[in-house]
């Protein structure tokens, strides 16, 4: 098992002839991932790699290939409207990578995605992976090791450093999931928590949070009404300056100042242990699994 | 990008929001001329990126013209929360009878713009959304529909109840605001305070737009309203290059991929008992060139002592990385140690290509972190 | 029983200050419905005929009265507001009498009450009356009578016509529904239908359509497919003339015409027998009832 | 509303959709001066509110300036179903490679705008949906998001299918019509046919729009459209007094409240053997002068012969038609016997008023219908 998506999942790559979308591609299928099909408008008719068939329209990757999950790598100019032709499409799994889609076209795009009754991950996001199963994004698939940890986090890099971590300390993971740092997100914390917690093969859930926002402390106080699988948590960004004034408005909205200190306070105050360093979280782990 | 209040002032004039007249100077004799023409007491606003300039001393009264130029000259060229202020907006002092708040902003939580107004506005707002939040009025837009006629009518009335003429002036200002949000591709927008005047009209008397970055490419006329001077030279370098640079008061210079990893690596500086000089993240795809430009910011910071590189390789390829240090090493003067920490994508060409130039490099996080601080003298 | 409105539906009306509002609301409590509030805005406060409180928001009217149905009579250009408000605040029915919103507004507007879980009735519409227990809109209440027969009708006074032959036939009604003859409206023939079929005290339907669009012909299918109860058919305008040339898409839309002999037609082809004259219509009625 | 080719191609214009020039003459010189301007083969197309116009003869090529100005002077004041042609649009006349369909209509059956392509265009496109319904490539427009732009491409590529190049400017086109259709307040909006050129560019050679009435009130320039020469007077009289008046063949001139009631009173007279000579809904809320109007209108048609009064009162007053058509007796000269049938609101202090002005009423609608069919010599 694993979390949204596996050894099952057909996916489309929207953007597939694109520089990263090529590149990406191209290691996710060498990671092992069904790639049924790619987009490209104007395109259609040729192929990715001599074998990957390439459509004008998801809806015809849809249609003739079966693609149940698309990544999305075209430009930002583009990527709200790729988003909303996945969803459109019949495609359950939505994972998009692009950065830089402004936050007022995500509103409208994250309603019509859930409108459609899809899921989407990101934007600007590493994507998620199922070790040994499906790679949908840009996850390296050499730090990974299938196992019982579930992953989720806002960061990229800081996500591969702790599961890197864990896998050097034989903590494999059933999914590692990064949701994005932009402020409107398709899937957040709360909704992978569950899933993880769904999920017979996790054991353990690592959280790894930012700065900014509430995000974490609602994750807090859900991870102590709705969770009995262990969560360790990790907050980048105790040192960060305070940010120069944002107006008042969000303040009053979230009640919070977004800074790490409360972050990290929330999750102990709900019972989660925080680790200090990237490097300290397999040893939590360790001890909340008793192994 | 934050933008100045005389700027959104003008975003909000262009949507027909009621704003006082008034003129931005850069000179005291330019402040004595506007205030003459004004004709009226005025107040010298300090324009500068930075809350709180009221209590900083950037913001006051002038009876006359002579004494407009007397206050531009006091608040010209202060320093507040270390920005220096360039500009004053010289505008008429207004007779107030109420101060009443309206703001919108992306409220991550429920994905939608929250419009919140309060009829107890003013610089305490945050103090009455903490102490009486009954006081703070709120309406969610639904992304797909938009602001809806009945939510600013709804949010007007409970700012001003039994008050039909400043309601119906309200639900305007409050369609207008959030037509503004949209049309300037803001993320957040205020009116702080909306005042009430002797005669019942309404007026936005300060102004604030936060606009998206994300905006800035599609729109021409908003990415040119950014205040370039206002910010460290250092950091608009780097903004040019897709890096993200902040200067910070410590000695140990980071260059890090991906802002989550950087905010932890200076986590770990202070961690071992050292001080971060910076926030840098170099971005998802690498270049050599950006690794040079990245360099030669921190190493243009005369309180650094120390160099961390710390890299975790995805799209990062860490041969880029490499050759970006040796490229530099060649041009710059390196006068500080540089610490190379490298794993992931191209690791072992990174290793062999700095190896080959002198450099050593390693591969744990927390090793490398340890190593800087120490040559850094901490 | 009755469907949608009855003795205990709590109404409010909006737009009750003026002209027409206040006419009917005045003809709507003589009728014994229950008018808990008004809504005026900048009226809030004032009082209506010495007892209807008057609010400048629908949401108090709800908080303060307990209102659960809106009847709406203001102006066109604020009437689709007005629809969005009272779904907004909670109301559940919302019968809305104005004519002359533009369509491409009640697109939106219709859209806005479903998502609300709200049921619109009309626009540009005569509104209900459930006999003896509520009337909401303009129906007069001097010629409907309590009974077994529940009526359904595109018109507003053709309505009147075939109600009033029905009452003189000794043919009370359980509820009278006047849907509107806009293109874009909130309750159609098969919602009603529907709602007969579910409603004790209805046992015989009178549906009254006219001349443009299908709706006839899709509630002559869904009669036979789904209702056990009798219906009878009425449809004016076979003497119209073909309108002038509208374009191509409407006929590619619907695939039909719109006339009245194709409806007739429909209707008889799916079992529904159709009156020549309003007058005829209690006939059928008894011969269907075995009365 | 209607509006005539030439006003709906000006609304492609202003939205950007390649439109080929052009421009409307009301004389044959005029025609021949826009043709010589041209400088190339041109259309003259009459411009009236009726289909068919290339069937009837309407729409004739013209090789030179001369016979510009000889076909022009053929189809100006030509009769179109009924409707006299006082203006012709002179257009280049353009090479055809291809002919595609695209238009949009609020769909009352999803309560959405339905967008609709079809790569086989041109006059018989209703035959193409009835026979080939697989080449009508649709898109619902969910109405909370408005047409997203894969929507767009997606229709475009099943237009042109394998041709990237055309299927972006299709893609392009869709939009903007769709744009169109909004600002304009169209109920309706269609290209037909989209033309592909010679070297592959899309144009738009018709173009057909229909204004939802609703919208006039608040468009004034759309409004402004109105042709109210291809009208006949008496409508334009109706309309301008709130009533619909719609002239028929028949001598039973009717007078109904209510559109629908309206519809099965004319019905009715038909079943006894009568033809009605109108249609006459006067409309919700009455008053005596809507009736004089009324009356005045029907009497003004020489074809009329009896006249038939169907009112049933709910918002409508009896009382007011009584007093209408008291008020109405003594101004105009009532040529023709009237029937009434009058019941509901009022109905009593109605009956009294037409009693005592010599006028008798009835309550039941048959037997009045019947008597009305009968004075009319049927």
């Amino acid at each position: 098992m694993a979390i949204f998506a596996d050894s099952s999942t057909r996916v489309v790559v929207q953007g597939i002839t694109g520089r990263d979308g090529s590149f990406h591609s191209a290691q996710m299928l060498e990671y092992g991932t069904k790639i049924a099909a790619g987009v490209t408008p104007g395109k259609g008719g040729q192929k990715f790699d001599g074998k990957v068939p390439i459509f004008d329209t998801v809806e015809e990757a849809v249609r003739k290939e079966g693609a149940t999950a698309s990544v999305i790598y075209v430009p930002a100019a583009f990527a709200a409207s790729a988003i909303c032709e996945a969803a459109d499409s019949g495609v359950k799994l939505i994972v998009c990578i692009t950065e830089g889609i402004p936050v007022l076209d995500m509103l409208r795009t994250t309603r019509y995605v859930a409108d459609k009754g899809a899921r989407l991950i990101g934007p600007n996001c590493p994507g998620m992976i199922s070790p040994g199963q499906a790679k949908l994004g840009i996850i390296p698939g050499q730090i990974v090791e299938q196992g019982p940890i579930g992953v989720v986090s806002r960061s990229g890099t800081l996500t591969y450093e702790v599961v890197w971590a864990l896998t050097r300390e034989g903590f494999g993971q059933s999914s590692c999931i990064g949701i994005g740092g932009d402020p409107v997100i398709g899937t957040n914390f709360i909704d992978c928590l569950d899933a993880f917690e769904q999920d017979p093969q996790t054991e353990a859930i690592v959280l790894i949070g930012e700065i900014g926002g509430a995000d974490e402390q609602n994750a807090a106080r859900h991870i102590r009404e709705h969770l009995s699988k262990p969560v360790v948590g990790f907050v980048a960004g105790r040192t960060a300056p305070p940010g120069r004034r944002m107006g008042h408005a969000g303040a009053i909205i979230s009640g919070s100042q977004g800074t790490a200190a409360e972050k990290i306070a929330t999750f102990r105050d709900n019972g989660v242990e925080v680790a200090e360093r990237p490097v300290d979280v397999p040893a939590i782990v360790s001890k909340q699994l008793n192994v | 990008m934050n933008i100045h209040e005389y700027q959104a002032k003008e975003i909000f004039r262009q949507h027909g929001i009621p704003v006082p007249p008034g003129e931005v100077a850069t000179t005291a004799e330019q402040a004595e001329k506007i205030a003459a023409k004004l004709g009226t007491k005025v107040v010298v606003k300090a324009q500068v990126h930075a809350g709180g300039r009221g209590k900083a001393g950037g913001v006051k009264l002038a009876a006359t013209p002579a004494q407009a130029r007397e206050v531009a000259s006091e608040i010209l060229g202060m320093q507040i929360k270390g920005l220096t202020v360039a500009r004053v907006l010289v505008t008429p002092a207004e007779e107030i009878e109420h101060e009443a708040y309206v703001g919108a902003i992306v409220d991550r939580a429920s994905g939608t713009v929250v419009l919140m107004a309060s009829p107890e506005g003013g610089i305490d707002i945050e103090e009455v959304a903490a102490k009486t939040p009954e006081l703070i009025f709120r309406e969610h837009v639904d992304p797909r529909y938009g602001l809806l006629p009945h939510q600013a009518s709804r949010l007007a009335h409970k700012l001003y109840p039994g008050d039909p003429g400043r309601a119906r002036q309200a639900a305007d200002i409050i369609r207008k605001l959030y037509a503004s949000m949209v049309d300037a591709g803001a993320s957040l927008i205020e009116i702080n305070p909306l005042i009430t005047t002797p005669s019942g009209e309404l007026r936005a008397i300060d102004a604030k737009i936060n606009i998206d970055d994300n905006e800035l490419s599609r729109r021409e006329e908003i990415s040119a309203l950014r205040d370039i001077e206002s910010e460290a030279p250092a950091e608009v370098e780097a903004r040019s290059k897709g890096l993200t640079y902040i200067k910070l008061e410590g000695n140990v210079g980071c260059c890090v991929n991906g802002a989550g990893l950087a905010m932890a690596t200076m986590d770990l500086v202070k961690h071992y008992g050292g001080e971060p000089a910076n926030f840098l993240d170099i971005g998802g795809s690498s270049s050599p060139e950006k690794v040079v430009t990245a360099l030669r910011i921190i190493m243009a910071d005369p309180a650094v002592k120390s160099i961390l590189f710390n890299i975790f390789g995805g799209i990062t390829r860490c041969d880029d990385v490499a050759n970006g240090i040796v490229e530099a090493s060649k041009g710059i003067e390196l006068k500080v140690p540089i610490t190379i920490r490298l794993t992931g994508t191209n690791e072992q060409q990174a290793v062999r290509i700095l190896e080959g130039a002198g450099f050593s490099a390693m591969t744990d996080m927390d090793e490398a972190v340890r190593k800087a601080v120490e040559l850094a003298g901490n």
